[in-house]
């Protein structure tokens, strides 16, 4: 049980990296936002299965729903396009 | 001479992030890029922080149950001190993102463009 | 830096950087070594024979956050509050509320429903913080996301219905600042007061510093002396906090 | 036979969590990936709470039930945003 515990966090970890290089690598701004509200998504699901529950709580009412708010706004102001 | 063994593949793999992160922060030409670069890199650090305060084996997290002895507890239970900084890291970091879509926004309203090669134009 | 070129010096920066760091890293010992720092909260933490060093909270992150490291906390918050600050700075909006249709029929009573439980849970979550999981952080994030998807999905206007609006959401933040102060300073003025000696943010009574706050409610239930009202005051202090950064961003600018 | 039960709906949902990444990496448009994640959102949940049963933790199934309640705000957000409007008016 312990050792599968620490390959599926291994295996979040592996696509959180994919999912940052897409963030970087992507024209599209507000796919940007989306796929960092995923990437929040699975964070918290690391933290929770490294038993730190607390952190997991704050991470996702971070993650999803704070950093995202600020964001859309952002980008409803500034355009959606990167050149 | 440091060989990683598979205990500390997590390790390498938030390192990866960290320094994807941080050549987006420092190379790319949009500010709103560089802004998503500097939470993500947020997220990692704190990764980072909890996985070294994790403990292999029969842990539990820092919240002692009814009847337990303190030394068992202070012997299987995680590292709590990590945990502290990471409840203030993350409410610090979104004060930060709101402050810097805040300047974002004012560049835009104020030279046009958020990309920094052309307010460089701009500029002269 | 364009094309090919570009590409190839992103690669090389990354690779390099993440051999810098992964070296740095491998020095940490592997997974399973706690601090012994760490050790000695976990042991003190809810410890009944060595009543000196405890924080009368069973949940370790909580005792930390207000009890053995409180100063540490107190400056974040003097941090979060120049963040909000500097919102205010760019964006002093007219504090005009418009009221207008917002999204779909449906959408707006699924938020009024579900702004009423994650509020419910928000003031859970941080009063029962010293048992289980939670605390002021959290739950100051989660009362934020409930004005905010209230914002969103009705609109503006709706906000003075549920008696906030921009001043008296900066009311409320200066009372949750208000009540930390107070209880921070409160040992002091008992110290100067009585000649005994006493800590700024002590919370349970030492065998040299007699000054404490009651750590029980009633006979048997744990209130932990003084970490569920400062608690309190910092979620408040959180919530209104992001609501007015909120607020502010999606003023209309002033035309200059 | 719960232990079967348990570990059976854990695969299950862990099946539906991996069908939808797929939707989010390769999904053509904004929306598909949006349900997606809230798809996957909902899946974890309900693991968080399984795994909470399985190693017989209480403290860890506080936050099963917690979290289901923001995670489609996400969501809000972005259709928000599709409506072509500014935010909050």
């Amino acid at each position: 049980m312990i050792a599968t515990i620490e390959l599926v966090i291994d295996l979040l970890l592996a696509f959180c990296v994919v999912l940052t290089a897409a963030i970087v690598f992507t024209k599209d701004l507000l796919l940007a936002v989306v796929l960092a509200g995923a990437e929040g998504v699975l964070v918290a699901t690391v933290f929770y299965l490294l038993l730190a529950p607390d952190i997991a709580l704050v991470q996702v009412a971070a993650g999803v729903g704070i950093s995202t708010a600020f964001f859309i706004v952002g980008l409803r102001k500034i355009g959606r396009r990167e050149e | 001479m440091m060989i990683a063994t598979a205990g500390q593949l997590p390790y390498i793999l938030v390192a990866i992030m960290a320094s994807i992160c941080i050549y987006a922060a420092l190379f790319k030409s949009n500010l709103f890029k560089k802004m998503l670069a500097i939470f993500l890199l947020t997220d990692a650090v704190n990764l980072l922080f909890i996985i070294q305060g994790y403990r292999l084996g029969n842990s539990i997290p820092p919240i002692i149950p009814p009847g337990m002895d303190p030394s068992d507890f202070a012997s299987i239970a995680v590292d709590p001190l990590a945990h502290y900084f990471v409840v203030t890291a993350v409410v610090i970091g979104l004060a930060e993102v709101a402050t810097l879509t805040a300047l974002i926004i004012y560049t835009y309203k104020h030279y046009g463009t958020i990309e920094t090669k052309k307010i460089k134009e701009l500029r002269g | 830096m364009s094309g090919w070129r570009g590409s190839l010096l992103g690669v090389l920066f990354v690779a390099s950087m993440s051999s810098i760091l992964v070296y740095a890293f491998l020095g940490y010992p592997e997974l399973g070594f706690v601090r012994p720092l760490g050790e000695f909260y976990l042991f003190n933490t809810y410890n009944f024979e060595n009543q000196d060093w405890w924080s009368a909270s069973p949940n370790a992150v909580t005792g930390l956050l207000w009890d053995y490291r409180g100063y540490d906390t107190l400056y974040e918050t003097m941090v979060f509050y120049v963040g909000i600050v500097a919102v205010a700075m760019f964006f002093e909006g007219h504090a005009k509320l418009t009221k207008t249709g917002g999204m779909t029929v449906i959408v707006r009573a699924t938020a009024r429903m579900v702004f009423v439980f994650i509020l419910t849970s928000a003031f859970a979550i941080t009063i029962f913080s010293i048992k289980t999981p939670g605390g002021g952080f959290q739950g100051g994030s989660i009362m934020a996301i409930a004005y905010i998807a209230i914002i969103v999905a009705l609109s503006k206007g709706f906000l003075p219905e549920m008696n906030i609006d921009l001043e008296k959401a900066h009311i409320a933040k200066i009372i949750g600042l208000a009540l930390i102060a107070g209880l921070t300073i409160v040992p002091v003025v008992y110290s100067l007061a009585s000649g005994s000696v006493a800590y700024a943010l002590q919370n349970q009574p030492k065998a040299w510093a007699p000054f404490g706050y009651p750590t029980y409610l009633g006979l048997t239930s744990l209130s932990g002396g003084l970490i569920i009202p400062i608690q309190l005051g910092e979620m408040v202090h959180v919530g209104m906090g992001f609501t007015i950064m909120f607020l502010l961003l999606t003023m209309k600018e002033r035309e200059d | 036979m719960l232990d079967i039960i348990l570990l059976f709906s854990l695969g299950m949902f862990i099946t539906t969590i991996t069908l939808s990444m797929y939707r989010m990496v390769v999904g053509p448009t904004i929306p598909d990936r949006m349900l997606a994640l809230d798809v996957i959102s909902y899946g974890l949940t309900v693991v968080m709470g399984i795994i909470a049963v399985i190693s017989g933790s209480p403290y860890l199934i506080v936050i099963s039930f917690s979290l289901a309640l923001w995670f489609f705000i996400g969501a809000l957000y972005v259709a928000r945003y599709m409506e072509g409007e500014q935010i909050g008016d």
